[in-house]
């Protein structure tokens, strides 16, 4: 195990730091995401400004919403069943968690160095279907049941043309090592030049489209937010939640969009890494180290653009009807997905 | 680190047990499913403990994400009623019980016989994920054909049976 | 792909306007620091002329919601000519619009035959308990101060008949 | 660590699994058990590839989950089936032999 920015720290203590540091890579991306998407740029859409009484700016806003849902009352349904309607939220949140475990923020300023892990990603991504589904059950609620087999149907297509967008990165960068799918992108070069390194957003656009509409799908935003459409099912299966479990739900809600906005710039932007030739680097290993303090900043950037394309395409479309979102994902993603591996097998043979 | 993996091999180990026992004895079918994830999930970090780490990913992924789903799905459909639910178990379910133990049994003592107190062999090479392709599209090039047909019989029969009309 | 025009057409307004937004403000205000002026004849809050009311009643019948109370007891009053009977008259003793639950739709002020009620574009009268929402006579009648005068009437229109 | 132990575990779910078979009514209850067989099943297929050093196990693992995949969508549009037809999913109530 690489020592972290070249100080000796004991294994306990990279591991603590660890810890900590994933819950500031999920918390901090998700409070960020809420203020900056959620409360200005969607008001400023609208042409409204949004919060502005608490703090500067309303910057405080998020802190004032968090305290008015930890004081609300818990309310669970007297049919509920109740140990299910308990665990559900914090099963949503464990798949977020989960999920940034995989996601490199420097050369060594790494959570977890799996060798499956964009794999692993995708995997731990389908958990929070079950959280969904045991919401959408536990409530004693028609609508939550409704809004909770939606997400289910949707999440099940959806998850297909993501793993199938993902599968051409793998075949052209030749592993599912996050970190090494990183390296393949920056130390590559296209056609001979290497001042860009070589983003796969580039060489896989059509899968790089691809996986942002599945994430989209994924993170029930808009146009695909009918399992949550609160004209026809109130708000689906976070119906019966109120309080700090609907706080959980929230959170969960734009940590996970936070997390795979990373995901997804980890395999088609470059993730932590500029281009190595720009300061002479060859390979993993003369990376220098002030990258992992570096990193994390460039792969928060990365996100935020990333985040604004999904808020934006969120805050503009009004939402797809049920039968037309299932057709888009099997009619029209899964074979262009396929064609897309198709094609960059063929290519990857052929170079 | 071995005591550790010990350790965690019988936290794992008593969970997996209990929530495999809940499931064939729980009374609401949605309930059976989640203790069923509990075991799939149980199983997948025995996998990782048995350094089998693209297994117990596909695990997740497969029995998890989309088997468990799948189920929760169907059950949610068909009969989703909270509570307890009655009519689930055999009128002759306690025989069960004489024939789970005799198989136990048997198994045991063969299991005991034949392997003893044989040891994993802790420096073993650790398979990586590159020789599990190398094998599936090696030797096992034919066997993946068939399945790929299974798979393919088996998408086509299921909507086949679930259309409506 | 047909719709592809259409919908990065859509991206663009969403786009577009963020950034009118940036550049021009908004078109909301910030309500309790800055307020906007009130068109003339909005409908903020309903006042009462106590001298023209006769307590006939007709409002709070009309009223959907029930929200007008009305009490009166009768008099004499001194007759108007020497020598003639006493009159009567009613006076009010209580006028009450709840309203909590009053949904301004406005039919008391166009029912009332004695121009009695008249909108006032006053909007600021929240209160934080519901019990004071309810307006009596002294209250509905300090709106009138804020009542604006009647436009003047349009060429050629009747004179109001006495 | 053991071998055995690996193996008693997967013995032991193994047998859960018989007993969820034989006892349970209910369509999908059976399907659940059967998929604890097969995790059992999938269990001492890793344990034997990690004793012996080799992918074959893991391979077969493999194979195991893609048909018990496979197994589920059939066997759940089975019981679907057959609720839509006689509103039970009761495999004893399927007896009869007229359709």
């Amino acid at each position: 195990m690489n020592a972290l920015l070249s100080i000796d720290i004991p294994y306990w203590g990279q591991s603590l730091l660890r810890v900590l540091g994933g819950l500031v890579a999920v918390l901090l991306p998700a409070g960020t995401i809420v203020y900056v998407f959620l409360f200005k740029m969607m008001s400023f859409m609208q042409s409204r400004l949004g919060p502005m009484e608490a703090g500067p700016q309303g910057s405080l806003q998020l802190f004032a919403e968090v305290g008015k849902w930890l004081q609300k009352e818990d309310i669970q349904p007297t049919n509920a069943d109740k140990p299910v309607f308990k665990m559900a939220p914090i099963i949503v949140l464990m798949s977020t968690f989960l999920l940034v475990v995989v996601v490199p923020f420097g050369p060594d300023a790494w959570f977890t160095d799996l060798e499956t892990g964009i794999f692993y990603a995708l995997a731990v991504s389908s958990i929070s279907v079950l959280g969904i589904l045991m919401a959408g059950w536990s409530s004693a609620n028609k609508y939550s049941l409704l809004g909770g087999l939606r997400a289910a149907g949707q999440l099940i297509a959806y998850e297909l043309p993501m793993v199938l967008a993902v599968m051409g990165v793998v075949i052209q960068a030749g592993t599912m090592n996050l970190q090494q799918i990183v390296v393949a992108q920056n130390a590559g070069s296209m056609f001979g030049i290497d001042t860009f390194g070589n983003p796969y957003v580039i060489t896989q656009f059509v899968g790089f489209i691809v996986f942002m509409i599945a994430i989209q799908a994924e993170l029930t935003q808009a146009p695909f937010d009918m399992p949550i459409a609160e004209s026809e099912l109130v708000s689906g299966y976070m119906t019966e939640y109120s309080g700090f479990r609907f706080l959980i739900f929230f959170i969960g809600e734009f940590a996970t969009a936070g997390v795979f906005a990373m995901i997804a710039s980890t395999l088609f932007l470059g993730g932590w890494g500029v281009p190595f030739a720009w300061f002479g680097w060859t390979s993993m290993d003369s990376v220098s180290n002030w990258m992992n303090v570096a990193g994390p900043l460039i792969v928060f950037t990365k996100m935020m653009v990333l985040t604004f394309l999904i808020m934006w395409v969120r805050f503009t479309y009004p939402r797809f009807r049920e039968d037309q979102l299932q057709r888009f994902a099997w009619k029209i993603l899964i074979p262009v997905s396929l064609a897309n591996i198709m094609l960059t097998a063929v290519l990857k043979v052929m170079f | 680190m071995l005591i550790a993996q010990n350790i965690g091999f019988a936290i794992i180990a008593a969970i997996m047990i209990v929530g495999a026992i809940r499931v064939v004895t729980t009374s609401n079918v949605v309930h059976g499913a989640l203790w069923l994830v509990v075991v799939l999930a149980g199983a997948a970090a025995q996998y990782v403990l048995l350094a089998a780490e693209f297994v117990a990913v596909t695990q997740v992924l497969v029995y998890i994400g989309a088997v468990m789903v799948l189920f929760l799905f169907g059950t949610m459909l068909t009969r989703s009623r909270i509570g307890r639910d009655s009519g689930l178990n055999n009128t002759y379910w306690k025989m069960g019980i004489p024939v789970a133990l005799a198989l136990f049994a048997a198994m045991a003592i063969a299991l005991i016989d034949s392997f003893g107190s044989e040891k994993m062999p802790s420096d073993g090479s650790i398979v990586n994920t590159q020789q599990i392709s190398d094998q599936i599209f090696g030797p096992y090039l034919l066997p993946f054909w068939a399945l790929s047909f299974v798979l393919l019989a088996a998408v086509i029969g299921a909507i086949v049976l679930a259309r409506k009309d | 792909m047909a719709q592809l025009p259409g919908l990065l057409k859509g991206l663009g307004i969403t786009f577009g306007t963020m950034m009118r937004t940036f550049k021009n403000g908004s078109n909301t205000v910030q309500y309790p620091h800055e307020k906007e002026a009130p068109p003339v004849r909005a409908r903020g809050v309903i006042a009462l002329h106590q001298d023209n009311c006769t307590s006939c009643m007709l409002c709070s019948r009309s009223c959907p919601d029930w929200c007008i109370y009305i009490e009166a007891h009768k008099e004499l009053a001194p007759p108007r000519r020497e020598g003639g009977k006493p009159r009567q008259v009613n006076l009010l003793d209580r006028f009450d619009i709840d309203y909590a639950l009053c949904m301004y739709c406005g039919i008391c002020v166009e029912v009332c035959p004695f121009d009695a009620l008249f909108w006032s574009p006053e909007y600021e009268y929240s209160e934080p308990n519901i019990t004071d929402m309810l307006h009596d006579k002294t209250k509905l009648s300090e709106w009138m101060e804020t009542v604006p005068e009647a436009p003047a009437l349009e060429v050629g229109a009747d004179k109001k008949k006495k | 660590m053991f071998v055995n132990q690996f193996l008693i575990l997967a013995a032991i779910l193994f047998c859960i699994g018989v007993y969820g078979v034989i006892a349970r009514k209910n369509g999908v209850m059976v399907l659940m058990a059967i998929e604890l067989i097969l995790n059992a099943v999938n269990l001492n297929l890793i344990a034997f590839s990690m004793r012996n050093g080799s992918a074959d196990g893991q391979t077969f693992a493999l194979f195991v989950i893609a048909v018990a995949a496979a197994e589920v969508g059939v066997g759940l549009s089975l019981v679907l089936l057959i609720y839509r037809n006689r509103r039970t999913i009761s495999l004893d109530d399927l007896s009869e032999m007229k359709g």
